[in-house]
């Protein structure tokens, strides 16, 4: 298999399924010209034109509103959103419009539309440029919510998505870009639904998604020096969650931390730890502990940059402490 | 922008009995509708369209079946005009399984996909963006339809409405953005909501044309699409017209007739302006109607709406499971789409 | 003590706060002429004229930023939003410059403004006007967030929120509004941040909040008809949220149910789920149960918004399933 | 809308060195900055002001101490121009605790409360409601101070903006509305993203005075505010100016100085205009300026700007408790408050 990075795993997929449909367009800022503010849609404009690469204003709720709107009568837009922060502003068009069309209208407009940019926090971009949304859009029932963690899964998973004729929340990540990958020459999909083992331990296990795989990898890489054994379950899907997966792992470790990055109150975290307590009351031996980003607006300076993001550091504290080891 | 030479959208007997029959049956309709209300037949909020039927009904009466219309939630009137049954508007917002929406929108909410009728919607300026990606659409598929996009006069200063004029006329996309300036949005007047006057100017910051309408004279609305939609079908150009028009009614059901906002005398100023009423004259004068006709035009429509009502109120509710579905579909773009 | 609406008893408290600070103001669409649109402002704009209690256009996020500025230089802003379904166009200003402002801008600029109006479903108002918003704005650092569920609280509370320096969501609701009770003749206020017993039962807690408050205890006091007592822990304040206050009580009952109003992923729910597992771990004797909207859009048919909806016997078949009792 | 008499803003020695001396000194620091991030000193976003010093020098030198200013993340050239020192805004690009926002803001989000600077924003036209806002506290406690919202041309085609102008035009607000346009929005140019070419114009439709500035030339800024400023104190009139400028550097440190969006040679055309050179020419030709004095005054804002950096270096980081603190306040209205 070839090795890809995060980045061109994505631009693959939206060659070959832009070839496939020509129903398929990607618009968004700076998505033609310029080849994308993070390069994800490079060569797309050269080679599909300026009717399906299509440069908008910063008009984030125009742009995602005349995406529902294609959608409607039958294209499959991608609306990239340059980060997921300003995607705020289109909020109204993607709760409102997208997400609840096929139910006002009874079962008539299906929609068939992929949002996709990076979320989450980058370095130092400080409080208004670092945020993940995964729990919020997670909350919206009308919605898909998809957060791939690796090379593999983030082509997959678009293929799918672009696929799918539901609404798709793609959390892409930008420190993720530049990360590489095993990525096959054939076709293929990720089912969207479906998490994924990524590790197999038994001690206890770490359920995660999106950028915070990497960092499951490399504590479960550390603990297991320590002869720690963890699963690490990667949700891949946020919105539906494969619960199962799970309580499967859960039921076999009797021990969980939920690792995101976002903030914590209402996070996808608090999600999993009513799933588990639900569905695995009996299984539990301690309290499922979560790690997310501090409950603070993301700060700029580095060092209380680094003390908010959850890292691989916590992430291995959190499993000593739900597995009672002494730090 | 200058308007273009008018083309020849002639009044005739049979045209005009047809539009006054529309219009006629939307004025029963919602008639009908405030009746249903006070009753609890229909619920949630509910905004009538009497006072306004020359708009929607004008405009209508120019489009194709392949052309597509958006609105907002005072959508009933619309609904007829393009075309729906009495029967599933009503039947919609009595919240009942053979309605429109199958008794999932109710009134703010009415869609029907074969009429290319893409809803109502409920927050004031969201739609106007959808109708802006539909002119995308329409273009990027070289199609020579265009989309209707009404909106209040309230709607105008939204943010929404900016970025979407300003696609559109970048753009060029085949969009006919029909402002119903009824003076009001809820309770504020538009010289209270709005810095500028004269609304359609501000389609001049856009590059796209626009002009103002009267929009109590359903031949003026006539006018004025046709001119539009020649723009839109044959150089993906958008328009920006601002119909003149009055509600005649409160903002909603929960609304009083007139209130703290207006006055009872500009209410009847207003009135003497019935569209209605001035298509009657007009027809009146032309020997086109006579007492008689419209005697057995009101007995017909009446039967009609009475029809609606009881097929409304027989239909069944939506069965429980209904709750569940349409919160997504379960095909991708390998299995057979509807497009 | 005098029997008030929901309605007047927030009446009250900003007639009595406006008198009270003349950098207080009221923002909205009709709030001024029209009495506001569930009259909660009757009699304002007579009373403190039109630069006090203006009239906006619909610009949500044009105002909500108008009402963020006036704030950074001194005044003390109350926003008013038709209802909260309409403050998604707000969003940016809520949490990209309301929540933020301080923390940015090193502790310099504090935020004294209150957003407010009703949240959640009201009757057939069907998927675009009956959404519920707690858990969005609990998860934002930088926010508080009031939701009470009496007029006593309410006037309390917003009295508080409107003397607090930090920005305060304050969520009302239509269904509310002509709701009575007792509120005191002489000044009060209810403190942010602290929950209510409003009913001390023993052998199960019911934590909820805002317009589920009546429905907690219209379900408790049927339940003790049939010899089941539980507490009622009412919120009143979901951000920051009185932990101990929950943590107590079902320290006692040792069985729980949260009952809000909005959906089920990443909702309030979730959160408390999360606090109770990690606080009280040995004191369960049952999975906790949530009771919350269905995890669809709301629709419009009377008998479906009924199913869709958290509701009295819903909350006793939760109370009665985790006590083991079988319906 | 007609522009009033020009009030009598002279032009003399004094105050011409002041300016050069100004805008050198945004230069030279942005150029300091520039290196610094390329050791990695300075992080995240960072958008250089080289090139426009002339806009926010030319506003900031009408204002008032007492007027306000709020901006966008391109704003350590007006964060200097409004008086901050070098130190504080260089200390804040380290993200350090003598930083003006405390280290928490960096680049995007300079802060100081006690000139009434409002900050950097960083979402594209999200402070112009702010503005909006603070204008509206001006006339409410009946002030005369006035507050400039800087923003980029691409902001004009936002909601926000629309919004806010709206309610500018309608309440009559002391706000001057200060579009840089520098041509670009990142790569995209400006013909690209707006359906109006002379973009001062959308004042119109919203009843504010609006004009076109040459923002190269300080003392046509200067016109400029004069009037504006005027409108502001005197009647609570806002202004729409689009000030035309460029900018000679990327769009952020991460974008390349030219690039598939713009030519060198379109670059080098504009930087013939360069603000500083024409200022310079300007005092040459009046005898205002000779080498030595340009000398002397590079010498000695390369040491102010040295100073800043070695200042930043050597602040500490914020105290990890720093983390938690600023998030909400622990004050009420009963408690004293910063006003
Ligand atoms: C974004 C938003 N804000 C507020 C409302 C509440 N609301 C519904 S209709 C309306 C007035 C709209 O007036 P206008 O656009 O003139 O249309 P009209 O009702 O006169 O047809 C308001 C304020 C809403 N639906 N959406
Ligand atoms: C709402 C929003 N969308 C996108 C961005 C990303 N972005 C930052 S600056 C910028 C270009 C802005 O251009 P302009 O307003 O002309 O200002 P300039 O950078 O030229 O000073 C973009 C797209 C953002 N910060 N906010
Ligand atoms: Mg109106
Ligand atoms: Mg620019």
């Amino acid at each position: 298999m070839a090795i890809v990075t995060y980045r061109d795993a994505l631009n693959q997929a939206l060659r070959e399924e832009m070839h496939k449909d020509d129903r398929v367009f990607l618009m968004g800022e700076e998505v033609a010209v310029y080849n994308g503010a993070y390069k994800v849609s490079k060569g797309l404009l050269e080679e599909f034109g300026e009717m399906r690469v299509v440069d908008t204003p910063i008009t984030e709720l125009g742009f995602a509103g005349v995406g529902v709107g294609a959608a409607m009568v039958g294209l499959r837009p991608i609306i990239e959103f340059m980060t997921w922060n300003f995607a705020l502003l289109a909020i109204d068009q993607i709760v409102n419009a997208a997400a609840k069309m096929l139910y006002m209208s009874g079962g008539q407009y299906n929609m068939p539309i992929v949002f996709r940019g990076p979320n989450g926090a980058a370095l130092q971009l400080s409080a208004q440029h670092s945020q993940a949304w995964e729990s919020w859009f997670a909350h919206i029932p009308g919605l898909k919510v998809v957060a791939p963690g690796t090379p593999y899964d983030a082509k997959g998973l678009l293929k799918s998505a672009i696929r799918d004729d539901n609404p798709v929340i793609f959390l892409e990540g930008e420190m993720l870009y530049n990360t590489k990958g095993e990525v096959p020459e054939e076709e293929y999909v990720v089912p969207i639904g479906k998490a994924d083992l990524k590790r197999e331990g038994g001690h206890c296990s770490i359920i995660t998604s999106g950028k915070m795989v990497l960092t499951a990898m490399q504590a479960a890489d550390l603990l297991a020096k320590e002869g720690i054994k963890v699963d690490v379950v990667d949700l891949r899907t946020i919105r539906p969650m494969d619960v199962e997966a799970i309580t499967t792992s859960v039921k076999k470790t009797n021990r969980a931390v939920v690792l995101e990055e976002g903030w914590e109150i209402c996070g996808i975290g608090a999600q999993v730890v009513d799933y588990i307590q639900r569905d695995c009351f009996d299984y539990l031996d301690a309290p499922v502990i979560r790690v997310h980003q501090a409950d603070v607006p993301m700060p700029y300076a580095k060092a209380l940059e680094k003390a908010a993001k959850p890292d691989v550091p916590k992430t291995i504290a959190a499993v000593k402490k739900v597995m009672y080891i002494e730090a | 922008m200058a308007a273009k030479k008018k083309p020849d959208v002639k009044s005739n007997a049979a045209l005009n009995t047809e539009l006054l029959h529309a219009m006629l049956l939307q004025r029963r309709f919602e008639e009908k509708v405030a009746e249903a209300y006070a009753l609890g037949k229909i619920g949630g909020f509910c905004h009538l369209y009497i006072g306004q039927e020359a708009v929607g009904t004008g405009v209508m009466s120019m489009l194709r079946p392949d052309d597509y219309v958006v609105t907002t939630y005072r959508d009933h009137g619309q609904a007829l005009a393009r075309g729906m049954t009495p029967r599933s508007v009503m039947a919609e917002l009595f919240g009942r399984a053979d309605g429109c929406s199958g008794g999932k929108g109710g009134s703010m909410h009415l869609f029907d996909r074969n009429l290319n009728f893409l809803g109502g919607h409920g927050i004031v300026g969201g739609h106007v963006p959808l109708a802006t990606g539909v002119g995308f659409a329409i273009k990027y598929r070289g199609g020579d339809q265009c989309i209707v996009c009404f909106m209040g006069e309230a709607a105008v200063n939204n943010g929404a409405f900016h970025e979407s004029l300003n696609m559109a006329g970048l753009w060029k996309l085949p969009v006919i953005y029909v402002i119903e300036n009824n003076k009001y949005g809820m309770g504020t007047a538009e010289s209270r909501a709005s810095s500028i006057q004269h609304m359609y100017k501000r389609g001049d910051t856009y590059s796209i044309a626009n002009a103002e309408v009267d929009g109590q004279d359903v031949f003026a609305v006539r006018d004025a699409l046709a001119d539009a939609i020649e723009r839109a079908r044959t150089n993906y150009e958008s328009t920006l017209l601002e119909i003149r028009t009055y509600r005649f009614m409160g903002h909603s059901m929960s609304d009083a007739v007139s209130g703290t906002y207006r006055t009872k005398a500009e209410l009847e100023e207003y009135m003497k302006r019935d569209p209605i009423t001035l298509l009657k004259n007009k027809m009146n004068a032309a020997g086109e109607l006579n007492d008689a006709r419209l005697a057995d035009m009101e007995k017909e429509i009446a039967a009609v709406v009475q029809d609606a009502w009881d097929f409304a109120d027989a239909s069944p509710e939506p069965p429980p499971g209904a709750l569940y579905e349409d919160v997504l579909v379960e095909t991708t773009s390998d299995s057979p789409v509807r497009v």
